[in-house]
């Protein structure tokens, strides 16, 4: 399958990314540059990590504008993969293509550490080969990753299942001293009502690969490949 | 003519830099502050426009990209220097 | 455009120019400077720009290795890495400005030494840095701390360049003179690097990245090249802002710019000095002159004279050349990534640059002479009254306590000692998605995609060692550098270093420095590794007092196979712990010595360099050959605290040893006792034989101590019954809270 | 009692914050737009005091925690509520 990771000016976890899906997974990558208005025969978008834009004035709130974005939200809209991992997740936020906002770190700290997630639910693209309630240890590095929304919001989240990830603990509880930044009900990761966008604050690309230390990050990419499999079977 | 425009937190949403503020102003001995919120305060300079069209416009880059209407509010001032 | 003042000798004194060097000036000049030439010529001879009081002294430092590509003179050294790629690394002090203004002094240092390696045409891999910081009941210092934390977390996060390690150190000597010392390292295709030369006559200059204002006007020239007092206050220039984002895409402009064959002849940062010192070292450097037009440099304030743009030290900017037939693909690189490019002159073969502004001529000088024939002091250096006096310890005057408990815990909770975690986690140190070995071990890893191999970095420095003997505390610096590579398992290519020192002016300080560039030169020699470049900073005083002399020094390591790499704590329930080396383990000049009797006196023991040279081969080929599980350096703390810190630094919690450990004498000096040339390291069983074995092939003693298991540390001594024993996982706890403690105002 | 203690960079120093802004403004279209500087606007509550007094303390606050006098200005306002 092909993944494009779009590049904005400030982005600095576009290599990792690409690394990931073409060195580790085996998979063709390409970069999508940020003033380009489109882009052929992709078959799941990442925003990657970094600071777009300098995340001057807010996280995500100028990237959002990049001519690329109205092409996201189009593929988005055909049920295309998209994937924001860290700034690409605040920048959806921003883009309205995921509810809810990131802001700063209850601790006002920036935090870069291992922390544990807790897979709620398998069936997206993102979690199909994780069981929920699946544990999974993958580093945060943000200053800005406190999930915030209005308390309808939320509910409606919940009401939908939109939450994929929540903090948690190594045991898979969830509690206050495994939130790592305050996000409300410990959200780690969101996805849209159809389940094809999801953002997560964690960095799966910095740990999928054994020679870092630990692989966890990885089962997020196979999910992905293992859905594009799927679908195109379906398709034959 | 210029524009102050300001960005406060909505109510509600949270805070933590005013709260730390306010802690440390009170380890600092001033236990009067009750509280402190923390907001945006930008000073726009704009090219010759007519007073109204202006509001209009600065209204739109507010709602466009100043401010993030999940977590913030927003008033802005023109005036003439 | 206002008018400028008249040139007299008593400007240019002001200038922070004697007056043999005005004259020296005029002389060279034929003739008395312009306003705007004075400004150049005195920056151009600042202590900070020229190293006139440290130049001598650093031709002596060893430049020479089978592996160098670039020694000193350029903005970074390299060396190779194999596979093709080389290593560009280079380290910078940013100390007074992050005094006036923490934050953003710390975060523009970052912004200057990573522009100093992608200048080189190599990309940032990973930065570290070096922090010294007043005492912690002194009222600047949380604040400090606080400011230049936040300031190189802000600037290297944002940038994605991840900081893998350093070292944080407080003591009263740094009250008023806060050290920031920051390193990066950066790789490059070989047949890729790039150099600071303005090459060939007609070639246009481009200015690149932000625009000109009238940040830090004198910083380097009046900051770095004076001591402190009152008047800095009035001195002090606008505090210049640092922009990671700029910074972020000026670093993927030239990079993309300098990929491509043939598009980029010379390049070099406007860092300190900015204009002024870009275009004449770039000149110098390649023989020719340039002539610039100052109207063309895009600015950022109105009505700046050409005296402040030529001493602008405005950030994130750099001067490029290009040909005639490739600046048009330089412009549109440089229009992609929304910077400005302007060509604002030419080069030129008169060895002259010329500036122009408003049509007139505001400056004519000789690139050569003022680079390169800058004035060179050969200052007096004498060792100071005091030397012997600190050196002086009587032993029996200090009671030697009957259990090491009291004092383990006390060490384990000091600021110099405990864990630096709550620091280095507001660090991005993964991006990039090359870290092998995290910070939090003795030296940090990373691996090179694409290939095998990986690289090791590490920053050390003990300036207690230093203060009490200058000599040695240099070699023992590098010495530990060296000891922290061979610990995860690398072998060293080479050496940066940062000289911190007082006021060169006095001949104790030069003394000091002199030594240290002694000890420094032969302990770079044992090991091979060249001093590959680096950075000097005097005036490093207050009201008079200066700091510790800091010669800090950087080192890198390389491995073949990253599955080499290895962690300096216990892994394994069950192995067996063994010290590796021998020394005299001293109390004198130790951690232990100031933290538990507030003490700092007497000589570090000597190191020998040979046999330490010996035990750093004994470990790494006892890891080649499967035989060792973890590494860890004996250095601070001595014995006991090292054995605690192999319990309890594991990311993954604690675990508990039993240990025994023989020797006659004090048993705070058995315990807590420093000297180098000692390792400890945990291996299963099974390998003893060839361990001690292995060891044996390179006269290495090995001691086994202990076993690894269990929940508690014990330390029994051969005499009397157990010396130490506690929890480790309670232990590890206050150990990774107490830096927060003690920095909780 | 509430204050409304408002914190600029200095004239001159360098506003990044400011500078990308007003460039994706252009970016937008808002090409009137000339210049864009950033501040801190922090509304700070205070418990009863005597205007003149909580002035003096205002400002002490400002000198000590609210602004960092090496780069930024500050200036606040007083109102009852
Ligand atoms: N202590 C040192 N050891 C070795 N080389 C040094 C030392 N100090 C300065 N140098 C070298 O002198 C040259 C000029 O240094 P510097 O002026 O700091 O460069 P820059 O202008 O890029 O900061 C550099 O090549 C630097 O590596
Ligand atoms: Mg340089």
């Amino acid at each position: 399958m092909k993944f494009g990771i779009v590049i904005f000016p400030g982005s600095n976890c576009d290599h990792d990314v690409y690394h990931v899906a073409k060195h580790v997974l085996g998979h063709e990558a390409a970069f999508l540059w940020h003033k380009d208005d489109g882009f052929a025969g992709v078959d799941c978008i990442v925003l990657p990590g970094g600071f777009a834009h300098g995340d001057y004035l807010r996280t995500g709130a100028m990237a959002r504008f990049s001519p690329i974005m109205k092409a996201v939200e189009g593929f988005a809209d055909r049920g295309g993969m998209v994937f924001g991992i860290c700034n690409g997740f605040q920048i959806l936020c921003e883009a309205g293509l995921l509810p809810g906002a990131l802001v700063r770190n209850a601790g006002l700290q920036y935090i870069c550490r291992d922390v544990f997630l807790r897979c709620d639910r398998q069936d997206t693209p993102y979690t199909g080969r994780i069981k929920p309630g699946t544990v999974l240890k993958i580093p945060i590095g943000h200053g800005e990753g406190c999930f915030f929304a209005p308390e309808e919001t939320l509910k409606s989240i919940e009401e939908k299942k939109q939450v994929v990830f929540r903090y948690c603990d190594s045991g898979g509880q969830i509690t206050t001293e495994s939130n790592p930044n305050g996000s409300l009900r410990s959200i780690a990761a969101v996805c849209n009502e159809r389940g094809n966008v999801m953002g997560m604050m964690p960095h799966p690309d910095r740990c999928a690969e054994e020679v870092l230390g630990n692989a966890d990050g990885r089962r997020i990419f196979d999910s992905i490949v293992h859905s594009w499999t799927q679908a195109r079977r379906t398709r034959l | 003519m210029r524009a102050r425009v300001f960005v406060t937190l909505k109510r509600g949403a949270l805070d933590p830099q005013g709260k730390a503020v306010c802690t440390s102003l009170h380890q600092l001995g001033y236990r009067e502050v009750t509280d402190v919120r923390i907001g945006k305060c930008m000073e726009v300079t704009l090219g010759g426009l007519p007073r109204r069209e202006a509001e209009q416009r600065l209204k739109a880059m507010c709602d466009k990209l100043l401010a993030n209407p999940v977590i913030e509010d927003y008033r802005f001032e023109v005036y003439e220097d | 455009m206002s008018r400028d003042p008249e040139v007299t000798r008593d400007l240019a004194l002001q200038h922070g120019m004697t007056t043999e060097e005005y004259d020296h000036a005029i002389e060279v000049l034929g003739r008395p400077p312009s306003y705007t030439e004075l400004g150049i010529i005195a920056v151009m001879w600042s202590e900070h720009c020229s190293y006139k009081s440290s130049r001598i002294h650093l031709k002596t430092l060893p430049t020479e290795g089978p592996r160098l590509v670039q020694g000193p003179g350029e903005n970074a050294g390299i060396v190779d890495v194999g596979a093709g790629i080389v290593a560009a690394f280079k380290m910078e002090s940013h100390n007074h400005p992050s005094y006036i203004e923490p934050h953003q002094g710390a975060a523009t240092g970052v912004g200057g030494i990573l522009r100093d390696i992608f200048t080189m045409g190599a990309r940032p891999i990973a930065s570290l840095n070096s922090l010294r910081f007043g005492s912690l009941d002194h009222p600047r210092t949380r604040y400090l701390v606080g400011g230049v934390v936040t300031g190189i977390a802000g600037y290297g996060n944002s940038i994605g360049v991840p900081t893998v390690g350093g070292e944080i150190y407080f003591h009263p000597s740094y009250n008023g003179n806060i050290l920031v010392n920051v390193m990066s390292l950066g790789i490059a295709r070989r047949d890729k690097i790039h150099k600071g030369i303005a090459a060939g006559p007609g070639n246009p200059v481009i200015y690149v990245g932000s625009r000109t204002g009238r940040d830090g006007i004198h910083g380097a020239s009046l900051l770095a090249s004076s001591e402190f007092d009152a008047e800095s206050e009035t001195k002090r220039p606008t505090v210049q802002v640092g922009d990671p984002f700029t910074e972020k895409q000026l670093l993927e402009a030239c990079l993309e710019a300098m990929k491509e064959t043939g598009l980029v002849v010379g390049i070099q940062d406007m860092g300190a000095a900015g204009l002024t010192c870009s275009t004449l070292e770039m000149a110098a450097r390649a023989g020719t002159g340039m002539e610039i037009e100052l109207d063309r440099v895009p600015l950022r304030e109105a009505e700046m004279t050409p005296y402040e743009i030529m001493l602008s030290e405005s950030q994130e900017r750099m001067l490029l050349v290009a040909t005639p037939q490739t600046e048009a693909r330089v412009r549109a690189i440089f229009d992609k990534w929304d910077l400005e490019a302007s060509v604002i002159g030419r080069v030129t073969d008169t060895g002259r640059v010329l500036v122009r502004a408003g049509g007139r001529v505001v400056a004519d000088v000789p690139a050569a002479s003022l680079a390169d024939d800058a004035p060179r002091y050969q200052r007096p250096s004498a060792r100071p009254a005091w030397q012997d006096t600190v050196q002086d310890l009587q032993l029996d005057a200090v009671p030697d306590p009957a259990d090491g408990n009291a004092a383990l815990l006390a060490l384990m909770t000091s600021p110099n000692l405990c864990s630096r975690q709550s620091i280095y986690q507001v660090y991005d140190h993964m991006v990039r998605s090359n870290t092998v070995v995290r910070p939090g071990s003795d030296a940090a890893v990373i691996r090179l995609k694409g290939t095998e191999r990986a690289l090791a970095l590490t920053v050390d420095c003990n300036s207690r060692y230093c203060f009490l003997d200058p000599i040695e505390g240099a070699r023992l610096a590098v010495a530990e550098a060296a000891r922290n590579l061979a610990c995860s398992g690398a072998v060293p290519l080479g050496v940066t270093d940062c000289l911190n020192f007082g006021n060169p002016e006095k001949p104790e300080v030069m003394w000091q420095f002199i030594q240290s560039i002694q000890g420094i030169s032969e302990a770079c020699r044992a090991f091979e590794t060249p001093v590959v470049g680096g950075n000097v900073s005097f005036y490093n005083e207050t009201e008079g007092k200066g700091i510790n002399p800091t010669p800090t020094i950087g080192m890198v390591g390389m491995f073949e196979d990253v599955r080499s790499a290895m962690t300096q704590w216990f892994r394994r329930e069950g192995d067996l712990v063994f010290l590796m080396g021998e020394g005299e383990p001293s109390i004198a000049a130790s951690e232990y010595l100031a933290v538990v009797h507030g003490r700092e006196a007497g000589r570090p023991a000597a190191v020998s360099l040979a046999r330490e040279k010996a035990l750093h081969d004994a470990v790494r080929a006892a890891r080649n050959g499967g035989l060792i599980a973890s590494a860890h350096d004996c250095s601070e703390g001595g014995l006991a605290f090292t054995l605690l810190e192999c319990c309890i630094t594991g990311p993954e919690g604690a675990v508990g040893a039993e240990i025994r450990i023989e020797g006659k004498g004090r048993l705070d000096a058995l315990l807590f006792g420093e000297a180098p040339t000692r390792i400890i390291v945990s291996a299963a069983p099974e390998g003893r034989a060839r361990l001690e074995q292995l060891a044996l092939g390179y006269e290495v003693p090995v001691r086994l101590l202990g076993k690894v298991g269990g929940s508690r540390l014990t330390i029994a001594a051969a005499g009397g019954g157990s010396v130490d024993d506690l929890e480790t996982a309670p232990a590890r706890a206050a150990w990774i809270g107490a830096l927060k403690n003690h920095l909780a105002s």
